[in-house]
Formats: structure tokens, C-alpha cells, sequence
């Protein structure tokens, strides 16, 4: 179920009756619903899911598999029997 | 003679047996070479190759019902040429003839057909050939869609010249000509219930002139085919089983443009099996697969050319793609179109 | 592409997968939920990356698969209905109920439109306001809010000529059912990333304490599964059981409040079919009484035939990870993508449609 | 280029500018052929004959969109492998090779396109064609008719031979090859709105048969020209105004069935203008103009022959009947196609 | 075919022609009400086999021709307007209101339907029943009945759809227009053979003698129409001015009384408009108010923009038989079949219509 | 106006409510209402106008312009003179 990818948005086109803007996948434009999406901005970044913006994308979080691949690259010294058996 | 298609499981003509996937792959093979079995129509290639008491001559035909008629980067005027010159050019033919059908639907604008015929004559003009012969039939209005059109193509083939899926061997290599998909997101841009902006143009264009210069620089083509409807992926399938081989390409090595990466991600669609209309694979001896790509990036539509793949030795006819992960996966034949998904 | 390109870097995936081969000691069995993250497993090999101990199994998570086929007959009688405009998403056009599919309604007459988004459908209702347009307001949490807003929308607009046929269902307690079933192998999950955007992931904490089993809620880029993989792999290898957050860029521990608050007004939970699981207690939704004008259900009269399906499909024991499809003796017999008997051959990532199409690979 | 109609007049396509009439050639005239001046085209004549280095060849295409798609005495299928040989035939050439293109609407019964593929396969292997490429494109429910089709056929023609209107003298017999309009006739019987009742089938057939032996019997044939829409009087005003002769025609020598007359007489419609799809006419030296009717009558679809009128020495290009009274008429190009009439 | 063939046999033919030679001493003008009679002397070239003292006029008796443009804009408001189906015979599908036709008008996306009978459109109707079907009811007296009956089934069947535009016109007040005018030329008549089937003979006689005009009614084949013309001249000859009844295998005297009590239930008298000719009173039908349900005029409102015609047709004198076509300045100039100025240019057998075939003859 | 043929009544389908048959013209058959005509039977002759009969074809009466021509015949002997001023 649900595809949702990350988009920017690039416009907001309404904010009543119903939150609108214009978001960009890779510059491929689509209106799309921002109405769960009251904090998010032009320039952010939101997932959609069916024409609408369920979550804005966290920036700071979004780096977060990066600082475990770094971890995990440390484990690239490691060898194998202790990689399984750490705690 | 019963339909030899089991017609209990399809009753009725789908939209998908028109989508270049199985469904239209078994109304041809099951309901029109059964019934042509005898007279013709053993090849489903781009082009038939002909031998008259006068030479030898390719012939192609192709109907065009894109909607909308006038898109970015074309219309269906030009569509319908750059078609019909590519199926002659892919195999190996020098294209000479054209004839066109229209079948008009009352109400259409006449100021929208006079852009379009004239968009033809640019292109036909383009590619070097000649309109000789045409029909126009008119239908009620709501029976159409504005213009639907029929051209067929005569080129010369020179002798000795074989340019065909059974002339592909292990080991050849495979090379794109261009980014994938952009026709397909052009005009999808269009359709009712998806209505999206994709700031792109169609890749609507004639190869002619790129695949003359390949045979001309002496590079060993031993197939050649346009993408069309399925795109990338079901014109590997195609060859893949004429030629008995298994296929496989890089998938990361495909061109593929930002937006029609975009707007494949939010449909959930794969770019490989998006439609083309000025795009080509050539199959070429290994040694001639670098020197193919560089002729090949002389030419406007070629500007993007690159190897992606090779035949493999193994002879049961399949198409793989190897991600930059080296893992791979089977890029089969779909049912018919791709459709958007949720999920 | 931002947010994708990132997440889909051959090197780190190799890193991540070496992580997973070193940490693993034996075989574990772990079910991807969302068909989304199937797709992607497909699409970019990630099983091929992962150590013969680690089976991957294909959950429910495809609104897809799982809609019972008594919907899809609603759905299809509706679409042959004269003044009726069905519109659905595009990948639910191919899913047989009873024999036939929308594609082969449409072609004998009926209106089927494929919607990007319920807020096109309810566009449609507005441009034709001489017809009925039933929206097939089909998925899982994700997709609530969406259809939730549509009813909201076209309650504004004060059409009366929009509904849903709903077809619901709910995440947290298909996976209750598939860990209660006596033959169960699953040993760890990926919860699926984009349901828990919408609703948060406390659900999930109690389930993995209840039953043992480690949940990774996880994105749906190859980084990301692997990341999933490789968090589950390091609590099933150090026995632990917990509720983790791989998806952190998209999924608060609270969900999305503005959605939730909409599918609070506009739905209720209620008990579901799924196709090829059976009936589970409050596994779904259905409109309140508020919206009753609104229910497709409740709006038109059904001949509700009885729905005819396949019994050599063993479609239960396969979503269950229970058995493989080569297992069932229909496979790539009377059951291809063309001509699926359940549900598992119908959508793309479906797993018989995931086997069938490497079984020459 | 502006659009040369001028559209204050028809801004739209009119069914009447598929009729065969005189919007149909405004249309041709002014938007195909101004279009494509220069790249072809220059012929509307049934076939296109092309030099190439390869020898000499005929090309010609139709697209068909005939309701119903069966009736009484064919169907589409037949028709168009009929339509399209003949075509080739019209201009000596021997036909050899085909290209279909099938638009085929979403919802068309499997088993009505069986067939219809089944009569094409019968009426080629008839009519010694093959059938080499093809091409099939579904449209959405309500956007066709069941089934359009294109055929464009390829045929020799004989060093030497020359079958044109151009080659047409004064002085010359005018053949025609059996009783027009029963095409016309049996496919309106099942118009909306007219509904009415004709024991009668239509003409549709191959010609090329008869036309080679004529051919071959050493006639000396000028030009040939089957009959289509707009009837015997449309296809010898098209002819007279190639040629730049007048002709004049015996109005009740020519042939017509006594249940054609009867539909024609209910709703005011000349027979002379309605369609035929297996009958000619034959312009020949007028020393060979009863051995021509002979060879035909040797020919199902030549059983009625008969000469029926005589190029003039006027070269004010116009078509004159002449009827059992001794008074004249003139056959006038129609606007589009006959409406039923009150009055 | 029985009652056709025999009518046109040539060598009767031939005798007849030379019995009006015969008769002939001075230049006579006739003229032929119908444009049925018109489209036969056209098609037979019945005019060749005249003496050249003989002038033949072709009169107004052509519905195509003389419906007032008016009527024709109408018809297309109507055709035009979404839900309404306007069913007409063909051969009013060319003819040219305030600048457009009903072709260009379907071509739009007009409903425009061919029936060839008025009893087809009721069937239309029928078959549509969310639709308002208009039958654009033109016609002299021949059709009234048809028209009537269509009027009078529609009612029996409950339809509420269903409507005339009514565009009725009749012969006698026609002729005597013409005959009353300062510069008319016209000594003779061929009246109408099925008008006077369905009304008899009876109101010719008084025109005969209050114009001094033979009046002969004639039927539509070769030998009826030299027949008719014999006994014209003769009259003329001898000086009389009598009507007399050359059609008699379909013509009789008191008409056809059955059809005659349908009009009258359905239909008054009224003034009418004619193209080309202006207004003439009690010249036509019009729906009595019984039957206002159906009449088109009275159910919809009408924008009725002003008629915009062509300043430079002289069609008045044309259907007169005042001036020859030749004598327009616009005559295949500005005014051809194709795109017609006027009422005589527009129907195959209208005057200018039949010397723009005949131009290079 | 008034396009009239005559054809042959080869059955009559219904008398009532509306008086129906089918109507042969050389062989096309058309459904025509014959309510104007109610004397004419199957094998009569009738005028048709727009789906309507609207007179039976009196045989007898359709043998007048023979007889007629008969008359005429006679004038062939007559010279040019008299044919014109005969009374
Ligand atoms: S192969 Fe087909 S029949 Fe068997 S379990 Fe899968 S879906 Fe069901
Ligand atoms: S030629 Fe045209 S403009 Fe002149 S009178 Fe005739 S119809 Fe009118
Ligand atoms: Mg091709
Ligand atoms: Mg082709
Ligand atoms: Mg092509
Ligand atoms: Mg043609
Ligand atoms: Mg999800
Ligand atoms: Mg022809
Ligand atoms: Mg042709
Ligand atoms: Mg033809
Ligand atoms: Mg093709
Ligand atoms: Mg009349």
C-alpha cells in the first residue's frame, strides 16, 4: 500500500476552504492537498500519498542513516563473529 | 475456424490489448497470425522486408491515436511520420514512400488539421520522403477523437544488408540512443483523473538519418528497434524472444530524465516501460559498441547515446536488469499498459 | 531527485548489507507488511543482498490483494450500472472479483475512470452533476485521511451525487492475526512506514511486547529496508522485542494529529474481510452514520450474487508466509498475472506475481 | 502557413468532407495537397505508381469505417483487402503485399473480430495478396465504431504499361462492370433513422482478376477507375476532370438492380451517385469496347457489363448523361454526400 | 416498377412532345409549383423536348427552399442546445440559416438526427426519454398529414418530449401571391399532385377564374408531366382557363378525406413567412393550442437574434419567375451550392441550383 | 415538395391503434402507416410520402394517359397547324 514520495513544494496556491499548493516531484508539478500539512512551507519538502501531503520531511532526521552508516562503518573493522555476537 | 482466443476470459476488446504488453502480444499472435497463417504477417517486426522481381523493399504500417493531438515537442502529424520512417530505418531501409489515411471526426477544428498536415510535410520533408498517396474518411462525431491516422511506409533495403533479431548474436552489445520515456510523460501530462505539469518535451523524431550514419561507418548492426508503446523494456522482451536470447542491461546505465524520473516516482510507474517516439536500441558486434554510441551522439536524438547491456550465451529468452546494488531482476512482459498505482 | 537519490547509494547499501551478514548467527523470517516495500525489495534486488539465513516474506499490505472479492463485485456492479461513474485508482482496474474485472466492465460499457487522487473523483461528481460517481475508496491508514477529506470536500460542496464504496482495512490487527495463527513463522516485521506517518507507531509497542516479535517501522528506499533489516536482524540476534523507528524523516511517534482528527469524524472502526485472510475482528473502517449519505453501501441496492473464488488457491497460507507459491498446485498453471485466480498473482508485487515473474531467472 | 479553406465557411469537419464530394476534394485539394506540395501527393488517382531504382510499383491506401461492420454480402474485414486490390488493379499493377492497421474500439466483441480477420485472410489468399505487417492500437469505448482499418497494399506494375487518367482520348468507349450502388444500398438499409429493408447484397469483390484479363486479352486499356463513394457519377466526374475531357454517358444503359431503384426511388436518391465497392469502369480504345464488356462478363463481378458512354472531343471537363428521351443532364460533382429527400 | 416504368417510356414520351409542338402557336410561361416536378424535368430533361415558345418556371413549391430563415435559426438554437435531439429530413440539413447549417451546427456537437419519416422521430423520443425531441416539421400540404399523425401518436404514447418546430406552408395563397403581383409573367400552372392528393382539387378552380389561368394538376413522371403541359397549352390555346386534373391514378376531386379530419384536429391556419417571397396571410398551418404541449415555439424560449440574409439575392423574383438566375450578380460569384445566398441555390431543384449545374452544358 | 412513390402493400402489420404494413418498393421493404388509406388491402398499390400512404393508386384511373396518348397518336396525322389550333 500506499506510495508516497518526497516532494517540494513550490507554491501555496489556497489556505481555505481546503489547504492547496503546487508541489514539484523532480520538476513534474501536481496540485496537491496540504491540509494535514498546516506547518509546511514553500521550499519544504512533503511526502504524498494520493494527492495528499501526509508528513513534511524532517531535515535533520533525514540524516539519521547516514550518522548509522557511520556507525556501521566502524563495524567494517570489526570481524565477523563479534559483529553477530555485540550487545 | 472457432476464435482461437479463449474468449470466455476476454469477451471483448480491453484498452490493454492495445497496450504493448501480453494481452496485445497474444491478440496477435493467437487471433492475427492464426488467421493470416498462410498469407503473410509472419513477422511482427518493425518493418517487413520484401523481395519483388524489381528488389528488395521494406514495408511498415502504423495507426496513431495519441491524444492529445498537438503536444509538447509534437503532434500527432509529425508522430505518425517519425514512426513510420523509424520502423523503415530499423530495418536498415532507406525510406521512400509514404502513404497516409486520415479518419477525421466531424467537429474537428480544420485550422487544427492545417497545423497538423503541415507538421507532416516538415517532418516527411525532414526525413527525406515522399506523401504519394492518401484517404480521408469522415466519421460521426463522438466515433473518433478529433484525428486518427494511418501511415504506411516503402524503403529500399540494400542488398546483402540483414538488419534483424535473428541476426543478434551472443555477446552483442546493446546501445540506447537517448533517455527513456519522455513521450510517454508528455502526453500522460494530458490525461483525464492525473492531470500533472511535466515541463518536457515528447522525444518524437526521426532516426533516419542516425541509423543511415551507423550502417554508413561500417558499424556491425545486426538489429536495430525504435521504442515505442512499453517502452525500453517490452522492445528488449520483443527481441529477446525473436532472437532466443537472454538480454541483460544495467539498469543505472538507461537515461533517464529528472522529470520523467518525477513523475514516474509519484504514479508509481517504471520508466523503462514508458513510451518512446524517438528512441532506438542498437545491437551491434561488441568490439563496435563504444564507436556505435559516438555516431550515434552526433545526431540530436542520439545526444544521450550509451551502451547499457549485452546477449548473453544463455538461449532462453528473457530480459534482465543489474542495478548498482549488482543484484538483478526480471523486466518481463507486462499485461498491457501500465497503470498509476497506490501502492 | 531529493529524498530518493540519497537513499538508493549503491555503497552505503553494501555497507548495510555487510552489517546484516555480520550480525547474523541463524535463520530468521521476516515479513515485510507493506506491498510498497515489497515493490521496492523487487524492484532493486534487496533480497538478493541479504544472507541465505534472512527469508523475506511478503505480508498483506496491498490494499490490491487483500480487497475481498464481495467488494470488488460491488465495485463492478456498480461500474456496469447506467448514470454510475466509478472511479478507482489505476491498479485496481485488474483485480478480478467474481469472474471479471473493471477493465472488462468498462469495455462492455460501463464508466470506469482511473483517479490519481479521491479529490479527482470528487471533481468528476461536480463536472457531471447528472450522474452518480462512487469513488472506490479502497487502502489501509495511509489512505484514510485522503478519502476521509474527499467526503468532507463534496459535503461542502453540497453534491449529492458523490459516495464511497469503502473498503478499509487497518494494519496493527491483520499482523495481531497472522501472530496468533497456530502455524505462524514470522519472526520479525517492517512495519510499514507510510501507515505510521499517518498514525502513529504507539500501536505497535504492545503487540511486539504481546508477542514477542521485534517491529522496525521502515521507509521504502533500499536504504532504508536494508536499515529496517538490519535494526530487526540486531533484535531478533540479541532477543530483543521492541517497537523501533527506522523512518524517522517521515514518522512521529504521535502520527499526523490533522489526519487522524479527520478520520475520527468521517470513519469508525468496524470488523473486515480480507481476501485470502478471512474476516478479522476491527481490522478496517467504515463511514459514520453522519456520512451514511456518502456510503455507497448504504446509497444504492445490490443483487450481492454469491462471490465465486477459486479453492485451489492458497492464498491465505501464502500471505501468511506459511507456504511459497511453487507450493500451489495452480501456480503458472491456471494462475498467471494475465488470468490470476487470487490474490497474491494480481498486483505486481503480489508474491505468486513476484515468483512467477523470476521463475526463469 | 494560414489554413487555405477558408474557415468562416467550415471552421469544422462536416461528415460531408469525408462524402466524396466536393468538400471532401476542397479539402484534399486545398489543405492535403498545399500542405504536402512538394513532397508528394500529387495524385489522388486510386494508386500512387513509384519509381524505384528497384523497378516499378503501385501503392494505395484506405482507411474503412463502414457500419455496420457486417452486413449483408461482406464486412469490413473483406471490404478492405477488396477495396485496397482493387485500387492497385486500377492502376495495371499486379497487387503483391499488405499492411493492415486495425483501430479497434475497447468493447468490440473477440469473436465478431475473429470474424472479420477470418473473411480478411480469405479475401487475400483470393485475391493472391499478402498480408505483411501490421499494426492494431485500441481506442476507449465510444471514441470508434468497433473497427477501422487501414490497408495499404504495394503492387508491379508491368515495364511499359501506363493505366492513367491522363492516357485517356477522345473517342474512347467507356465500360462499365455491373449494376451500381448496391453497396450503398445494403449498409444505409441499416441506418439509424432510415431503416428499411433491401433483399439485396452488396457488391463488395476483387477485380483484380478481371482486370488482368483484360490486360492480358490485349485491350488497350486507358485508364481504370472503380467505383466507390459518391457512385459512377462522382468517379467519372473525377476522371473527366483529369483527363480535361468531356464524357457523356447512355443514363439507362447503365445497370442498376430493381431493389436499388426501389430504395433510391423511396428516398430520393440517384443511383448514379451511390456507392459500389466491386464494380469499375473501363476506359478503353473504342474499337475494343465490346470485347472489353465480353471479358468482363467472364467475371462474377463483371457479369453485367456493358458499355455505357464515350469520351468527347470537348475538353471542358464535365460529365453529361443522356437518357431515352434524347435530352441531357449533367452529372455534377455533389457537395457531400446524398441526404434522403422530402421534396 | 409498377406506376413508375410505364410514365417513362420515351416513345409516349416523344408523342407527347410533339403534341404540344403541335399545339403551340406563341410563347407560353407555365409554371411548376413543385419541386418534385422541378427535380424530374431536371433529372428527365423534360424542358429539352420543349418548343422553344415554351418557358417553364420553377415555382415555390420546395420546402427547402422557402422555410424562412427564421424557422432555420430556430432549429439551430435548438439543435444546438445540449439535451435536445433535433430529428429533420435530410434534405434540410444543408440549408443555410443566419450564417450556419444544421450540418455545421452537428458538426459542433449538435444532436442532429436523418429520419426520413416524422413517425422515426416519435420512435426517437421514445427511445430517449431524458432527451426533448424536436421534429423540425417543414412541408406543404403533402406532409401535414405525416406531421399531424406524429403529433397525435406522441400524445397517444404519453410522450412529454416530444415537439414540432412547425414550418407549414400552403399552395393556393402561394399562387395567388404570385399571380397578384404587378410584374408577374406566369399564364399558366402545373399544380402539385400530392398536395392535391391530400387536399383535392377544390380551392383551384376559383384561382383559375379569378386570374384567368389554366390550372392543370399534375403528377411527377415524364409522361405526367407532358401530359400536364398538353393540356396547359391547350388551355392556353383555346383560351380557357380551367383547373383540370392530369393525376387522376392518385388526385381525387374531394382529396383524402381521412388525412384532410387529422390536419384539421391538429393544425390552423395562419400566416406565414415565406423565404424569398416575405409574408403571405392564411398561408400556412400552425398547431392549434390543444396541441401546445408539443409545439416547439410555445415549450422553449428563443433567443432569436436577428435573421441576417444575404442583400444581394433576388430569390423573390427568381421563385416568381420574374428573373433568371443569370440576372443575380451574385449567380456563381458569392452564391454557389456550396455556399448558397439564397432559397433557390440551396435545394438541388431550386432555380439557381439547377442553371448552375446546367452553366457549362 | 412532396416525394411520392407508389409501392405495393405486402402485409398489413397492425389496424389498430395506428393502421401499419409493409410497403415493397421493387423489392425494399419499408414499414408504412396506411391510417390514411384504411380501404387499401394487401397487393394494392399506395402513394407514399415520408413513412405515409396517402392515396391508393386507382388502376383504372392510371390507364388514362395511354388512352390519352391514343387521342394524341391520332394527331400524329394531323400537320403542325391544325395540333396548334384545334378546339
Ligand atoms: S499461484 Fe494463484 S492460485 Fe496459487 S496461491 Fe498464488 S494467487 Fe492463489
Ligand atoms: S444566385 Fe444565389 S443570390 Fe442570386 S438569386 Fe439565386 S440564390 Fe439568390
Ligand atoms: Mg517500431
Ligand atoms: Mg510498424
Ligand atoms: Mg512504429
Ligand atoms: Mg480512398
Ligand atoms: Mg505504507
Ligand atoms: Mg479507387
Ligand atoms: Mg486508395
Ligand atoms: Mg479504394
Ligand atoms: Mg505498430
Ligand atoms: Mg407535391
Amino acid at each position: 500500500m500506499c506510495l508516497g514520495i518526497p516532494g517540494k513544494i513550490v507554491s501555496i496556491e489556497a489556505e481555505a476552504p481546503l489547504r492547496m499548493g503546487r508541489v514539484s516531484f523532480g520538476g513534474t508539478l501536481r496540485e496537491v492537498c496540504l491540509a494535514y500539512v498546516p506547518e509546511a512551507q514553500v521550499d519544504d519538502y512533503v511526502i504524498v500519498h494520493v494527492g495528499f501531503a501526509i508528513s513534511t520531511v524532517d531535515e535533520d532526521e533525514a540524516q539519521r542513516v547516514f550518522a548509522y552508516l557511520d556507525e556501521i562503518g566502524d563495524l567494517d573493522e570489526l570481524d565477523p563473529d563479534r559483529a553477530g555476537g555485540s550487545e | 475456424m472457432p476464435c482461437p482466443l479463449p474468449i470466455k476470459d476476454y469477451p471483448r476488446i480491453l484498452l490493454a490489448h492495445g497496450g504493448g504488453g501480453r494481452l496485445m502480444q497474444g491478440l496477435i499472435d493467437k487471433v492475427f497470425k492464426t488467421a493470416f497463417e498462410g498469407i503473410g504477417l509472419q513477422s511482427t517486426h518493425d518493418s517487413a522486408v520484401l523481395d519483388l522481381d524489381a528488389g528488395r523493399l521494406a514495408m511498415t504500417t502504423d495507426s496513431y491515436v495519441v491524444k492529445p493531438l498537438e503536444f509538447p515537442g509534437g503532434d500527432i502529424g509529425s508522430l505518425a511520420i517519425h514512426g513510420t520512417v523509424n520502423d523503415l530505418a530499423m530495418a536498415g531501409a532507406r525510406p521512400r514512400y509514404l502513404s497516409v489515411g486520415f479518419v477525421l471526426e466531424e467537429g474537428l477544428e480544420m485550422e487544427k488539421l492545417w497545423r497538423i498536415v503541415c507538421s507532416m510535410r516538415d517532418a516527411a520533408d525532414a526525413a527525406g520522403v515522399r506523401i504519394v498517396t492518401g484517404d480521408t474518411k469522415v466519421v460521426d462525431r463522438g466515433k473518433g477523437d478529433g484525428i486518427y491516422l494511418n501511415t504506411t511506409g516503402v524503403g529500399v533495403v540494400a542488398s546483402g544488408l540483414r538488419v534483424d533479431p535473428s541476426a543478434v548474436e551472443a555477446g552483442d552489445a546493446i546501445v540506447v540512443s537517448g533517455d527513456v520515456g519522455r513521450h510517454g510523460v508528455a502526453v500522460m501530462a494530458h490525461r483525464e483523473g492525473l492531470a500533472f505539469e511535466a515541463p518536457i518535451e515528447s522525444d518524437s523524431a526521426s532516426l533516419v538519418a542516425m541509423v543511415h550514419a551507423l550502417l554508413d561507418a561500417g558499424i556491425s548492426v545486426r538489429c536495430l528497434r525504435d521504442l515505442t508503446r512499453g517502452g525500453l523494456a517490452t522492445c528488449l522482451n520483443e527481441i529477446a524472444a525473436s532472437a532466443g536470447r537472454r538480454i541483460e542491461i544495467q539498469e543505472d546505465a538507461v537515461p533517464v530524465d529528472e522529470v520523467v524520473r518525477g513523475a514516474c516516482e509519484m504514479l508509481g510507474l517504471d520508466p523503462l516501460y514508458v513510451a518512446c517516439e524517438g528512441r532506438m536500441v542498437a545491437f551491434v558486434a561488441p568490439e563496435d559498441a563504444a564507436r556505435a554510441a559516438e555516431v550515434m551522439r552526433g545526431f540530436a536524438p542520439g545526444e544521450k547515446a550509451r551502451v547499457i547491456g549485452e546477449v548473453t550465451g544463455d538461449d532462453r529468452a528473457l530480459v534482465v536488469g543489474r542495478n548498482a546494488f549488482g543484484t538483478r531482476r526480471v523486466l518481463d512482459l507486462l499485461s498491457g499498459e501500465q497503470l498509476p498505482r497506490i501502492c | 531527485m531529493k529524498y530518493l537519490d540519497e537513499y538508493r547509494d549503491p555503497k552505503a547499501a553494501r555497507t548495510l548489507a555487510k552489517s546484516i551478514a555480520r550480525r547474523v548467527t541463524r535463520p530468521w523470517t521476516i515479513m515485510e507488511i507493506c506491498g510498497g516495500q515489497t515493490h521496492a525489495i523487487v524492484r532493486f534486488g534487496i533480497d538478493e543482498m541479504l544472507p541465505d539465513e534472512i527469508t523475506l516474506v511478503h505480508g498483506p499490505g496491498c490494499p490490491v490483494c487483500v480487497t475481498p472479492v464481495e467488494r470488488i463485485d460491488r465495485a463492478l456492479e456498480l461500474a456496469a450500472r447506467p448514470g454510475v461513474i466509478l472511479c478507482s485508482f489505476g491498479d485496481m482496474l485488474r483485480v478480478p472479483g467474481s469472474g471479471r474485472d473493471l477493465l472488462s466492465v468498462k469495455a462492455a460499457g460501463g464508466d470506469v475512470r482511473v483517479v490519481y487522487s479521491p479529490l479527482d473523483a470528487v471533481e468528476v461528481a461536480e463536472k457531471h452533476p447528472d450522474a452518480q460517481v462512487v469513488f472506490f475508496a479502497v487502502g489501509f491508514e495511509t489512505t484514510a485521511p485522503a478519502n476521509a477529506m474527499a467526503v468532507k470536500e463534496a459535503k461542502r460542496r453540497g453534491l449529492d451525487n458523490f459516495s464511497l464504496l469503502v473498503s478499509h482495512v487497518l494494519v496493527p490487527p491483520a499482523m495481531e492475526a497472522i501472530l496468533a495463527a497456530d502455524d505462524n513463522r514470522v519472526q520479525g516485521f517492517l512495519a510499514a512506514g507510510h501507515v505510521c506517518t499517518v498514525m502513529g507507531t504507539q500501536a505497535y509497542a504492545p503487540i511486539a511486547a504481546r508477542h514477542r516479535v521485534p517491529i522496525v517501522v521502515t521507509g521504502f528506499e533500499p536504504l532504508d529496508l536494508l536499515q529496517g533489516i538490519d535494526m530487526c536482524i540486531a533484535q531478533l540476534e540479541e532477543g530483543r522485542s521492541e517497537c523501533e523507528n527506522q523512518y524517522v524523516r517521515s514518522v512521529r511517534e504521535g502520527g499526523n494529529p490533522a489526519a487522524m482528527s479527520v478520520i475520527e469524524d468521517v470513519f469508525e472502526v468496524a470488523d473486515r474481510d480480507w481476501r485470502g485472510l478471512g474476516s478479522i475482528p476491527t481490522s478496517g473502517f467504515r463511514l459514520r452514520a453522519d456520512y451514511a449519505a456518502f456510503d455507497a453501501d448504504a446509497k444504492f441496492a445490490f443483487a450481492d450474487e454469491p462471490t465465486e473464488e477459486s479453492t485451489e488457491c492458497i492464498a491465505g497460507e501464502i500471505l501468511r508466509g506459511v507456504k511459497k507459491p511453487r507450493e500451489c498446485p495452480a501456480f503458472g498453471k491456471n494462475c498467471t498475472p494475465e488470468h490470476p485466480l487470487g490474490a497474491p498473482m494480481v498486483s505486481t508485487e503480489g508474491a505468486c506475481a513476484a515468483y512467477y515473474k523470476f521463475r526463469n531467472l
